[in-house]
């Protein structure tokens, strides 16, 4: 039983250590590799959907640039962890701070979902980019290119990262397998990259839970998305159709306390159970069910109090259930 | 011109020996009885809590009189940052050694809940250090010994309880004193002062004075005039009761104008109880938005820090609740057994699952480069996924990410032992591989460490510490 | 060429300077002056709502106890005075602490405002109170006596100050026009109990600045206060429930002008009014405009135009004010 | 290359420079006459909206007071300007320090948008007040005098300057044209009046710079202010009334385009012509579209897309319109 | 490695240096030239929508007016950039000191950006205006004048640039084209032109990116701006409309997905899409989208959930798609 590999989460594993174990993403890798080569870059601005590759090369170009010893020359954010655009200013001084070996050329800067920031901390941003640029690249991480200010965008270049192929994803999970020894079947490798929508990283994951369970065949595979998605919602929202508002009401307050899941949370796992099988509604009803979320997901943007927000939409639906059962 | 020093009741009445202080028998004999045996005592100091006016300063007092102990006194009043406390744990000690024949001496740090957290930085702990260290007895007092302050004078101090006076006792002691003053006193009028002290001697005989000293005699009339009733606040039942009730506009919005419960609890409140009090669900849907609405207001004030707002929000709450059962208004009367929030009841267990989940998400996300909202959305799930189904494969990836045993608890839920055992089991097997190759172990933690994110060292640590202390407990 | 503001100020130019010129408040004033007598106290503590004397009465007290010489032996910290925690530990206690002056029985220490202190600056002042009571005696004045620390509530005779009745106000007014030979008509002096709630303080001021106009009429008092007559405003709501929509703006329109209203000021005042008994709608509908005020009012407040909203204010009651006669 | 700004301003080459000179604000002006009379006069307070007059009455009744070398006594500071209280506070002090001769009784502070200031800051000035009122008075002005705290009015003299009627902003406005020998149409000094909305400083830079492009017509007069014509503006709506969505909203984008107007500015426009005789429609409509249009200036204000909203405004007033239509 | 800016950017490389080679905004370029022909001009402010040639039109009059050395007496400021009003202050006053070649009749300050100031900053700017107006003058830019407070607009002469038309800037595309020998289809060059909304500037950016990409084809346009084609688009309108509600959202997710696009994105492409003739519904349809797309986007803007809102958008329309077919 060897414990140094196994305990690892695979999406971790077998992440490429550098450029040349990538395999998707051709054509910016190799212009990431030049950057390399000429141990020069501009700021870059990696733009695409999640799971695309986008923070592993990132930190693969890192690896290649500096070699074994990287991190030492490397800083990773994260513009939705951290407090505020001060907190960064403040990380990137003390980082740029530091002297550089001689032949280290520039330090790099990460800012991972830079696309979170509001457009003033923005501005702040591109002035840090500024100030420190004899010393520092900055790499910003974003899923929407369009959501970076101007200013920014045009003074990184951009990489557009595109969506991964099936066949791409299979192939790599395939392999993957083979790798932990795990029997794996084609249409179970399908299902995962059906449910994770061509995000890698969340195709590894469900792999690893998958296998988890014995072998990945597509029944493991549901199994796990069941298990990470617990039924609790569904029947939550059965409840409160069947108009049993008190008490659907309780189930939400179990959930909100076992998972510590906040109103955002639940909502997006409402929203997830409109388009399941498994909740037993007509169409016409998830319809209403989507709209009314929408509404619900503004107020609590605007509002204070995860519960009190949940309760009413569980309100609204109790009363539409109650409507349709009189109906039929 | 000559006069004589006039001193308030309060004082000129208050105990000189420890059976003048009433009502407090239990409290009196242990405190007696631990003085006694001093210092062979487990714990050197005690902390007197109860409300105010029963007679905790007063017993200390009244014991250093009758038994001659010479009381060195620290209050609210004084300053009591670290080197304060110091200088009095100093003076005790050393007064002690040069006057060895000389009184016996007693610490009295009154009114402990009272050292601020600013402006007396570091007192706490220097109180627990002079406990652990005194030559001298020590008495602490406080109101609240729940008070968040105290927390780390539990281990080291033994509470004793004061009570509220009875009001017979109280009844007594204001008889005493007209008797002592010469004033005539109604039984009524005393009556009246003593129910309105609840249970405070030392506001029953201030009010006293207020109402008869100077003429000479205590009349209800005049008690009543002078100290008019406490403004009788509603509790959370009758506000509701009265809320729901309310046909009117106004009525509705004077319902929170005298009530014990602040807007915040309000709305807690309704959020329990509307479903209860309304059964047509059209009318619990427009109550439920009414509150809705209002929770917006109060969103709003915090983003645009205008408080003005906070009126339309307890409109809302207020007359929309109140006048949401339109289509069965006969519920507004109907008699409802409300029930005190389980919000509240369970808002610190959502408040330590969620900082659980803050910190295991963090922990993921540093492994993974993610954020932490991403970490929680999309990994934890499978994460708990192959917690639920498979412990041995658990509880290898929590010893590999140095997951706590209460993160442990999150994921898996009652699969938990399962994990835990398993969890043993490598240990074990560590240990066992420990013994028999000292340098490939070291090698192998090595490792371990270096998979471990290098920024996350305190919580590694702590990660650690619970392991540690959970393998001692179950093996 | 220069005036005191005392003599300025019609609000201390009449505040009473012994109790035996206190027209309010008669029973407390009567204990207050055997506590004179007696040449004894206890601590106190005066709570009630703004500008029903407590403040003039602890001074008057204090005066009446040691005659004109009075403030030598009177430590006087009021709300724009620093109390935080070490004011209370150095200044208070070193008043309360140090010897008396030969004939006096006690000094007297008056915390105006001492709601307003915090938690801790009370904790403080607790022992303080007893250890030396033989020389000091503390008057506390407060708006809430909730806001007073149980501890120190325990430590005083707690006198509740209540609100002055209509007719007393109004006769005191009255009386200072006599003083200050100006012409006062009875409805004016009523507007002005009206908008003081009571506080004398306050009434006195708007007296005084409303006498500056010439006159004390109603409209010269709603004018110095910058308040609209709540009549009209009234007439507004009626107007646009009447769905007399472009009449109602018009009249709003004059309003803001003549009394130089702001939009926030208007919709303040409109929420004063929907409640009142004098304008005759639905219960129900009460809440429906409160809302809809308050919405309109976080729109100003997040920068929106002033009359674009409003008109909009208005718009929405005309439709409402259609939609219940349709209903009719 | 120098030449004096008063000379090119028309605003303030025609600004009274005596009270004997001001046509407007008759009572106030008297009030302020006889302060010059008697050589003394309280702390004073303007309020008004803009352009009614308070700053030149406060510069005339100077002028009146003191002379030609009136400026030498007199200090204007401006309260938004003024880099806090402490600026105020030195500026003051230093001025009020400086000798009297001997027949001047008193120094004027004149502190425009006294209302600017936080209830902190006019505490301070409060202080201030107190403390130089032996030589100096103080003229604040305000546009509401409600933002003014109570214990700095009531240590003030109030006066309220009124909104100027249109046929005094009119006949203003005709005899600067007939000074300056310039060309003007009636119809185009209503446009004026009606885009200043009653600020004659306002009204008088529009009438400089209409005259600077020949003559004062209407079409001259929405060119310098960059506004769309009115009738334009109709136009768009009666276009979205009739449902004819399209086109009213490409109109809407010609207007946008060829004038440079941002959404606020077109909402402001259509705002005005609800309440224009010219817009031939029935009045449930204008009530319609005043409540939309607060709706959309609300999310325009929070950042949303002008563009996006303004449609979004056509499709509401053209879904409105065919519901009209169809009732009828 | 360092590179200038102007050669890699076609929008700089190809921006007119002299006035003479500007190809728009005729009258205005003519105005301007008299100025330098007089060695003399006012202030200025110079609006109009982006991309019209405003910035352009200040460095080329400072070009013209002082020769090749212009940048010596030009100091360039954006108003968005510098840190409050102070430090604009003290870089015109260090500029503004600095001596002037007997030659130069003034110097030139160019503030882009001037209506993102606040009013308060604005009014700063004013007094700084003034106080150096004897050695320089202030080219003020702004998209709308409407947001410069009065005081500085009559202060300033104005220019309004308008809108450029669309066969200018295609034509001025074709000719880059050539210049740099690149091929390009006349539809591209429209697509170029409709996505920049007229915005030159942004218009010869896309040019210069879907150059890179090989020609100047429409598909190519579309990818580098990370839009969807219009085409996909459409699409899920007609399946939403068709209540082919899970149908239309899937499609929605891919497009977000393959694209990187943001809700936000998404709205303004359907947005685009209501007023094209390629999408076949009714035109009550169209309507409805637009109030919809206005009410989703504000609460987009608000900071709501991009996927959820949009399902909740995908709903609302598959129920009016329902309803208007149930009517016919």
């Amino acid at each position: 039983m060897s414990i140094t590999t196994s305990e690892l989460l695979w999406a971790e594993k077998y992440r490429p250590k550098s450029l040349k174990e990538m395999v998707n993403q051709e054509d910016i890798v190799k212009r990431l590799m030049k950057f390399v080569e000429e141990r020069n870059m501009p700021h870059v601005l990696f733009a695409g959907p999640p799971g695309t590759g986008k923070t592993t090369a990132a930190l693969a170009l890192a690896h290649d640039m500096y070699g074994e010893d990287w991190r030492r020359y490397v800083l990773e954010l994260n513009a939705s962890d951290e407090r505020g655009i001060a907190v960064i200013r403040n990380k990137v001084k003390e980082f740029a701070r530091s002297k550089l070996p001689g032949d280290i050329p520039f330090k790099i800067v990460i800012l991972d979902e830079a696309d979170n920031m509001t457009a003033d901390a923005q501005q702040a941003l591109r002035r840090i980019m500024e100030m420190f640029v004899e010393t520092t690249r900055f790499i910003l991480i974003a899923n929407y290119a369009s959501k970076i200010i101007d200013p920014i965008q045009s003074r990184c270049a951009a990489f557009r990262f595109t969506q991964l192929r099936k066949e791409d994803v299979v192939a790599r999970l395939k392999w993957i397998c083979e790798q932990e020894k795990v029997i794996c079947y084609p249409d179970g490798l399908e299902a995962i990259y059906e449910i994770s929508g061509g995000d890698l990283r969340k195709a590894i994951n469900i792999l690893q839970a998958s296998a988890s369970l014995g072998e990945v065949t597509v029944s493991n595979v549901y199994k796990v998305v069941g298990l990470a998605h617990p039924k609790e919602v569904r029947e939550i929202l059965n409840l409160a159709f069947a108009s049993k508002f008190i008490e659907a009401r309780d189930r939400l307050r179990d959930l909100m306390v076992t998972y510590g899941l906040s109103g955002i949370d639940i909502l997006k796992q409402m929203h997830r159970e409109i388009f399941s099988a498994d909740l037993k509604i007509p169409e016409d009803m998830r319809i209403v069910i989507a709209d009314n979320i929408g509404e619900i997901q503004f107020r609590l943007v605007e509002g204070a109090d995860d519960e009190i927000q949940l309760t009413a939409l569980l309100a609204r639906l109790s009363l539409l259930g109650k409507k349709l059962q009189s109906k039929s | 011109m000559s006069h004589q020093l006039k001193i308030p009741w309060v004082i000129k009445y208050r105990p000189r020996k420890v059976e003048d202080v009433i009502n407090q028998e239990e409290a009196k004999s242990k405190v007696l009885e631990w003085l006694k045996k001093w210092p062979n005592v487990t714990k050197k100091a005690l902390l007197f809590y109860g409300p105010p006016g029963c007679g905790k300063t007063s017993l200390v007092e009244a014991i250093s009189n009758e038994f001659g102990y010479e009381l060195l006194e620290m209050n609210a009043s004084d300053f009591r940052r670290k080197e304060d406390i110091e200088r009095v744990a100093v003076r005790a000690s050393t007064m002690q050694s040069l006057f060895a024949s000389g009184k016996k001496k007693l610490i009295l740090l009154d009114e402990v809940d009272g050292v601020a957290n600013k402006e007396d930085v570091g007192g706490l702990e220097a109180i627990e250090h002079l406990v652990k260290v005194t030559k001298v007895p020590i008495i602490m007092t406080a109101n609240n010994p729940w008070d968040q302050k105290l927390r780390i004078l539990r281990d080291i101090a033994e509470f004793v309880q004061f009570r509220k006076l009875e009001k017979r006792d109280l009844m007594k002691l204001l008889h005493r004193i007209c008797n002592a003053e010469n004033l005539h006193c109604d039984e009524d009028a005393l009556d009246y002062i003593v129910s309105r002290a609840e249970g405070d001697a030392r506001a029953a005989i201030n009010d006293l004075q207020a109402v008869g000293e100077g003429f000479g005699e205590v009349t209800l009339e005049r008690a009543k005039a002078i100290l008019r009733p406490r403004d009788k606040e509603r509790d959370p039942f009758e506000t509701l009761k009265l809320l729901f009730s309310s046909r009117y506009a106004w009525q509705a919005r004077n319902a929170l104008s005298q009530s014990q419960l602040d807007y915040e609890q309000l709305k807690l409140w309704l959020e329990e109880n509307i479903p209860h009090q309304y059964t047509d669900m059209e009318d619990v849907l427009r109550a439920y938005e009414a509150l809705s609405k209002s929770d917006i207001y109060l969103g709003r004030i915090v983003k645009s820090g205008d408080w003005d707002l906070l009126v339309y929000a307890m409109d809302l709450m207020t007359v929309g609740v109140a006048l949401a059962a339109i289509n069965n208004p006969r519920d507004k009367d109907k008699w409802t057994k409300y029930t005190f929030p389980q919000r509240i009841s369970i808002m610190s267990k959502l408040k330590e699952v969620r900082s659980v989940r803050e910190d295991l998400a963090t922990i993921l996300a540093k492994h993974l480069h993610t954020s932490a909202s991403t970490a929680k959305s999309d990994v934890l799930p499978i994460l708990k996924a192959m917690f639920v189904s498979n412990p041995e494969y658990a509880a290898k990836l929590a010893i590999g990410l140095g997951l706590s045993e209460k993160m442990i608890e999150i994921l898996a839920g009652t699969n938990k032992q399962a994990i835990l055992d398993y969890y043993r089991k490598v240990e074990e097997l560590l240990e066992k591989k420990a013994s028999e190759a000292l340098a490939g172990t070291k090698k192998l933690k090595q490792e371990m460490k270096k998979e471990k994110p290098e920024t996350e060292k305190g919580k590694e640590k702590k990660n650690t510490k619970d392991l540690f202390s959970f393998t001692k407990k179950s093996g």
